[in-house]
């Protein structure tokens, strides 16, 4: 059960008040039951529209950028990894996040979730979490589903349902999903042919419109001029509609997130032409987790992933 | 169809430095028949070629009288401009244009008119002192107030001495910072209107410069007595295209490319928009 | 000119006579992505979509376009422009679309300045367009000044009616597209213009309950920039594309050159007012340093500077900006604010 | 939109039509492979024309960027050679060479592009040889998987 929206607002009001912190960043209803949005409490009363339940699937660690005052952040999972990598990597000193860490058993991806729907969304009265499913209150009464079939893929195999850092934990602690170091996700790819895997990519970097939402979504993508956006050297052709460039963006992102992406899915989420980033992050993952056991933002005083290429570095001695 | 975006190759004639960073660069059409249907006016602008690196908007410095001569001084601050200060007479660039409206020269005939320019806005107020000068019998008077960092930022040095020596306009300089081998006044531009007690009858202004500089400027020719529109001014802003389609040069519901880049200082009152 | 009707299983032949005569531009599906594309030999367009993922834009106003081209030669510098302009039959556009065509047409001829790229493009264009059956989730058209059974801006308008499509034609451009295949036309009997009309009310009804108000945009722009609820919509803007580029009616392009040993190209690409560099200058200064800024701008071109500038708004209703990641709906915030005077 | 080719070899070295020839891109380390390219050459071992060699201070200076814009602009394949493991004239170039490399092989395979057309090879500044043999090895397996083409 992962609705907290009752404890995180007290403990939000108590933070305002009590000023050890001057903003808490949270979500707050959006425009439908089964949406959420990003919410910015400076104030006691702001923090009265603060929920937390199984629509709250956006990473809210992007809004910690080298803040000056203590904030605070409900921050589920894999939030926290994010903030762990960011803190790690010079983004915001320790001491100004005040990591309110929530249980959480897995986020709404709005597109499988309405797809199991028989009715239009705007008849959607609520949408609610009872045990493993996900109850939404439509025309006809509730419709029971599966949570696992509605919540995004990458939630089905999250190692930090629990965050692993954080100053508070709201909620029951939730173990770990086992799969999540089999990578069954990348079973697709795995099976596929190299041509078969260029061929794929070029279907789905095809469609790329470079609205870069996957790169401002990323809490790990805070680079002041992204490579995309240089001209010497021009890494990548700017603009859409250009498979080489979309092929130099989408591999270039995936590359500078190797080590440093916590499965959050914003990015895959946000893509307006729905390309299965988490595949390629994942696929990065597994490797950097294999050559270097290595995973984004999983303890305080972990190093950052460029740190172990170093001399003392035996484990990659062959070729990676 | 005519095409606004294809550019006439141009070739670099002459370059001058005029300061630290800042060169003058005078460019001619290859082609020379453009000259036909390339008539800048002052105050207008054109986008200025290098081809690799892109485009940019700069402010013509020469007056409408001198024909056959594009001369664009420009401060060398990002990628193009680095790239073209490398550049050597006889290499070529592209041109596009003229842009912009450019300055009501025609409604100040019969008045004192008043040329304010700072720093790297001294092209359009060159363009506009030249081309009144020569036709100085039509304004009543014609005065240039022109602020630079230092003295060795002053743009058009040389010229500044043959124009004091003409005295078809009256001249006045000053900067930021003096040193010993400055005689003249030191101070804001803002302090040498002032200080030469700039005088709203029958005048108008035209003013040009980084937008700090209009930013401080506009109150005190409001302070001195002038009246909103007596105060035009050129703006500048990130340009892409320069006729009004890519949108982004746009101050409320104008571009200032397209409706701009001079505009009377009560037009901006109007629209709402501080500056 | 009265109504025609052509039955679907003539379509094919129609389709394969526009095919002879120009480039046709259909709704197909690519990789989970319903988008206008140009109809490859033995493509068939999948007619049964709500609306496209990408906007119809795409094939006037293509996400990147070259504009010149330039080699370096022993004669100096050679320059051409280019032109892939070429007669175009988009088929099948949803009216929102359709008239999104009319901003955008306006504002590539705005300041009587022609932007050659799209004018040559659209004056060589038919567009027939394919009324809606049903709304898409969350698309307000009529709010936004749509008309849903009779677009303005198209050549020819067909409604569905089961087995055939009754047609409407709008313009020569329309009758000289029908022309070219008039044996699989025939005039439309009474039962096929009641069915047509019942199908327009339809969907108007059901339009109806997805309406929302947004009249007087420029008063309620000014009021909605004042009100607490914008503190929260831009603190949260990820200053992402998504809105700009889905959108039918924006026209913002970055114009940047990509070179190569010798010569090289100048490309124009689609371009955001939500970008963080946007108007970042050279030498640093920006004049829109943080999403107020920015967004503040996308309100008002769209729903204040659009009206007054080119007479109509900026929004056709198609809902496609409720892709955003972080859930902000401008038209909705901006039909919950009571309109006070025109501050 | 024109294709743009990494640019051609000079005419002379211009296979014949018939055969075509592989273009392999080298980012060779000053110290050593480059240092051993130049071994190989001035002691006359013979190895295919197909390579271009851009020098580089370290293997560790090579960025992934720099391997897949390679790729983009129509390499048929990259080579990476750097010092041996404690050799590095910086100590640890060729660590975080070692440890970048190791994600490229992997995004390269999730992106589907074979695994032999991208190498990283410790040559040393006498290994003349060794680097014949790695260029020639390489050259004949791209011309067996033929060109790159991202299209």
């Amino acid at each position: 059960m992962s609705n907290h929206t009752d404890a995180v607002r007290a403990r939000a009001k108590q933070l305002l008040e009590s000023g050890e912190v001057t903003r808490v960043i949270g979500h707050a209803r959006g425009t439908t039951p089964y949406r959420s949005r990003p919410h910015f409490a400076s104030s006691p009363e702001q923090t009265d529209a603060l929920i937390h339940d199984v629509s709250c699937g956006s990473n809210l660690a992007v809004y910690v950028s080298k803040p000056k005052e203590r904030v605070a952040v409900i921050a589920k999972g894999c939030d926290a990894r994010s903030l762990a990598t960011i803190i790690h990597e010079g983004q915001a000193e320790r001491g100004n996040v005040l990591i309110l860490g929530v249980s959480c058993e897995g986020k709404l991806d709005e597109g499988r979730l309405l797809r199991k729907l028989d009715f239009p969304p705007r008849q959607v009265k609520s949408v609610r979490e009872e045990g493993d499913e996900v109850v939404v209150e439509g025309p006809a009464g509730d419709v029971r589903l599966p949570r696992d079939d509605v919540i995004m893929v990458n939630c089905t195999y999250c190692r930090a349902r629990t965050p692993a850092v954080s100053d508070e934990l709201i909620g029951e602690p939730v173990p770990p999903r086992e799969e999540a170091d089999q990578y069954p996700d990348l079973g697709g790819l795995d099976a596929m042919s190299e041509a078969g895997r260029a061929e794929f990519w070029r279907a789905q970097f095809e469609k790329c419109i470079r609205c870069y939402a996957c790169r401002n979504a990323c809490p790990s993508c805070f680079c002041p001029e992204c490579f995309v956006d240089e001209y010497h050297p021009q890494w990548a052709l700017h603009g859409g509609g250009q498979f080489r460039g979309n092929w130099m963006w989408n591999v270039g992102r995936a590359q500078h997130l190797a080590g440093r992406c916590s499965a959050c899915g914003s990015c895959q989420r946000g893509c307006p032409v729905d390309i299965p980033l988490m595949l390629l992050n994942r696929w990065m993952e597994r490797a950097t987790n294999q050559a270097f056991d290595h995973l984004a933002g999983m303890s305080e005083q972990q190093k950052q992933l460029a740190a172990l290429f170093r001399k003392s570095e035996a484990k990659a001695s062959e070729h990676g | 169809m005519k095409n606004p975006y294809l550019p006439h190759v141009a070739v670099i004639q002459d370059i001058r430095d005029e300061g630290p960073g800042l060169k003058s660069f005078d460019l001619a059409f290859r082609d020379g028949s453009v000259w036909e249907e390339f008539r800048p006016q002052p105050g207008q602008f054109v986008e200025l070629s290098v081809f690799g690196e892109g485009e940019a908007p700069f402010g013509v410095a020469t007056g409408a009288h001198e024909t056959g001569l594009l001369r664009l001084s420009i401060q060398q601050v990002g990628r193009l401009t680095k790239m073209l200060h490398s550049m050597a007479p006889g290499d070529e660039v592209g041109v596009r244009g003229p842009f912009g409206n450019g300055w009501p020269l025609e409604a100040a005939k019969g008045k004192n008119l008043i040329l304010i320019g700072g720093g790297i806005g001294m092209p359009p107020v060159r363009s506009a002192l030249v081309s009144a000068m020569a036709e100085k019998d039509q304004y009543e008077s014609i005065s240039l107030f022109y602020g630079a960092r230092s003295p060795e930022h002053i743009t058009y040095a040389d010229e500044i001495e043959q124009w004091i020596a003409s005295d078809d306009a009256k001249i006045n300089v000053t900067v930021d910072v003096g040193d010993d081998t400055w005689p003249g006044h030191v101070g804001v531009i803002t302090t040498l209107l002032e200080d030469e007690h700039a005088s709203p009858a029958n005048a108008v202004t035209m003013t040009c410069g980084p937008p700090i500089m209009i930013h401080f400027v506009i109150p005190t020719l409001t302070k001195l007595g002038f009246s909103d529109d007596q105060i035009i001014v050129s703006l500048e802003a990130r340009m892409k295209c320069g006729i009004g389609k890519c949108g982004r040069c746009n101050l409320g519901a104008e571009y200032i490319c397209l409706d701009g880049p001079v505009f009377s200082y009560d037009h901006l009152q109007t629209m709402g928009i501080r500056l | 000119m009265d109504r025609l009707k052509i039955l679907k299983s003539r379509l094919p032949d129609w389709l394969g006579k526009l095919r002879a005569q120009a480039a046709v531009y259909a709704p197909v599906e690519r990789a989970g992505v319903t988008c206008f594309a140009r109809l490859a030999p033995g493509d068939e367009p999948q007619l049964d979509y709500g609306n496209t993922d990408t906007p119809l834009k795409e094939v006037l106003f293509p996400q990147t376009e070259c504009l010149i081209t330039w080699q370096r030669t022993p004669e100096g510098l050679q320059v051409q422009e280019v032109d892939t302009s070429e007669p175009t039959v988009i088929f099948g556009a949803r009216p929102c679309d359709v008239t999104g065509l009319r901003f955008l047409d306006r504002a590539f001829r705005l300041g009587g300045i022609e932007d050659p790229y799209w004018v040559r493009r659209r004056d060589k264009t038919t567009v027939i367009s394919l009324v809606c059956p049903h709304p898409v989730p969350g698309c307000f058209g009529p709010s936004a000044g749509v008309n849903e059974t009779s677009p303005e801006g198209a050549d020819v308008v067909l409604t569905d009616i089961g087995s055939a499509y009754v047609v409407e034609v709008k313009s020569e451009q329309g009758q000289a597209a029908v022309d070219l295949a008039s044996d699989a036309f025939t005039s439309a009997a009474e039962e096929d213009l009641i069915a047509a009309r019942e199908a327009g009310e339809t969907l108007l009804a059901e339009l109806a309950e997805q309406a929302i108000d947004l009249e007087e945009p420029e008063a309620r722009a000014k009021a909605f920039l004042q009100s607490p609820a914008w503190e929260q919509v831009w603190n949260r803007c990820l200053s992402c594309g998504i809105c700009a580029f889905l959108c039918p009616t924006c026209h913002c392009f970055d114009i940047c050159d990509q070179s190569c040993r010798g010569g090289g190209e100048r490309i124009r690409c689609y371009d955001t007012c939500s970008s963080k560099i946007y108007t970042k200058q050279a030498g640093g200064h920006n004049a829109r340093p943080t999403a107020k800024e920015r967004l503040t701008q996308r309100v008002m071109h769209k729903f204040s500077y659009g009206p007054e500038r080119l007479g109509v708004l900026g929004c056709v209703g198609c809902g496609r900006c409720r892709r955003c990641p972080v859930d902000i709906d401008l038209q909705l915030e901006l039909s919950r604010v009571e309109v006070k005077e025109p501050v | 939109m024109a294709e743009q080719q990494v640019a051609e070899a000079p005419a002379e070295q211009q296979a014949t039509a018939a055969e075509w020839r592989p273009t392999l891109l080298a980012y060779l380390c000053n110290w050593c492979s480059y240092a051993g390219a130049n071994l190989a050459g001035a002691s006359r071992m013979p190895y295919d024309a197909s390579i271009r060699v851009i020098r580089v201070p370290c293997s560790g200076r090579v960025d992934p960027l720099m391997i897949y814009k390679a790729f983009e602009r129509g390499a048929d394949g990259v080579l990476v050679g750097g010092c041996h493991l404690g050799d590095c004239h910086y100590s640890e170039g060729n660590y975080a060479c070692q440890g970048r490399m190791a994600l490229v092989k992997a995004l390269l395979a999730a992106a589907g592009i074979e695994e032999k057309r991208f190498r990283l090879e410790w040559i040393s500044a006498s290994e003349g040889s060794i680097f014949q043999a790695v260029v020639n090895e390489m050259s004949e397996q791209l011309r067996e998987l033929g060109p790159f083409e991202l299209k």
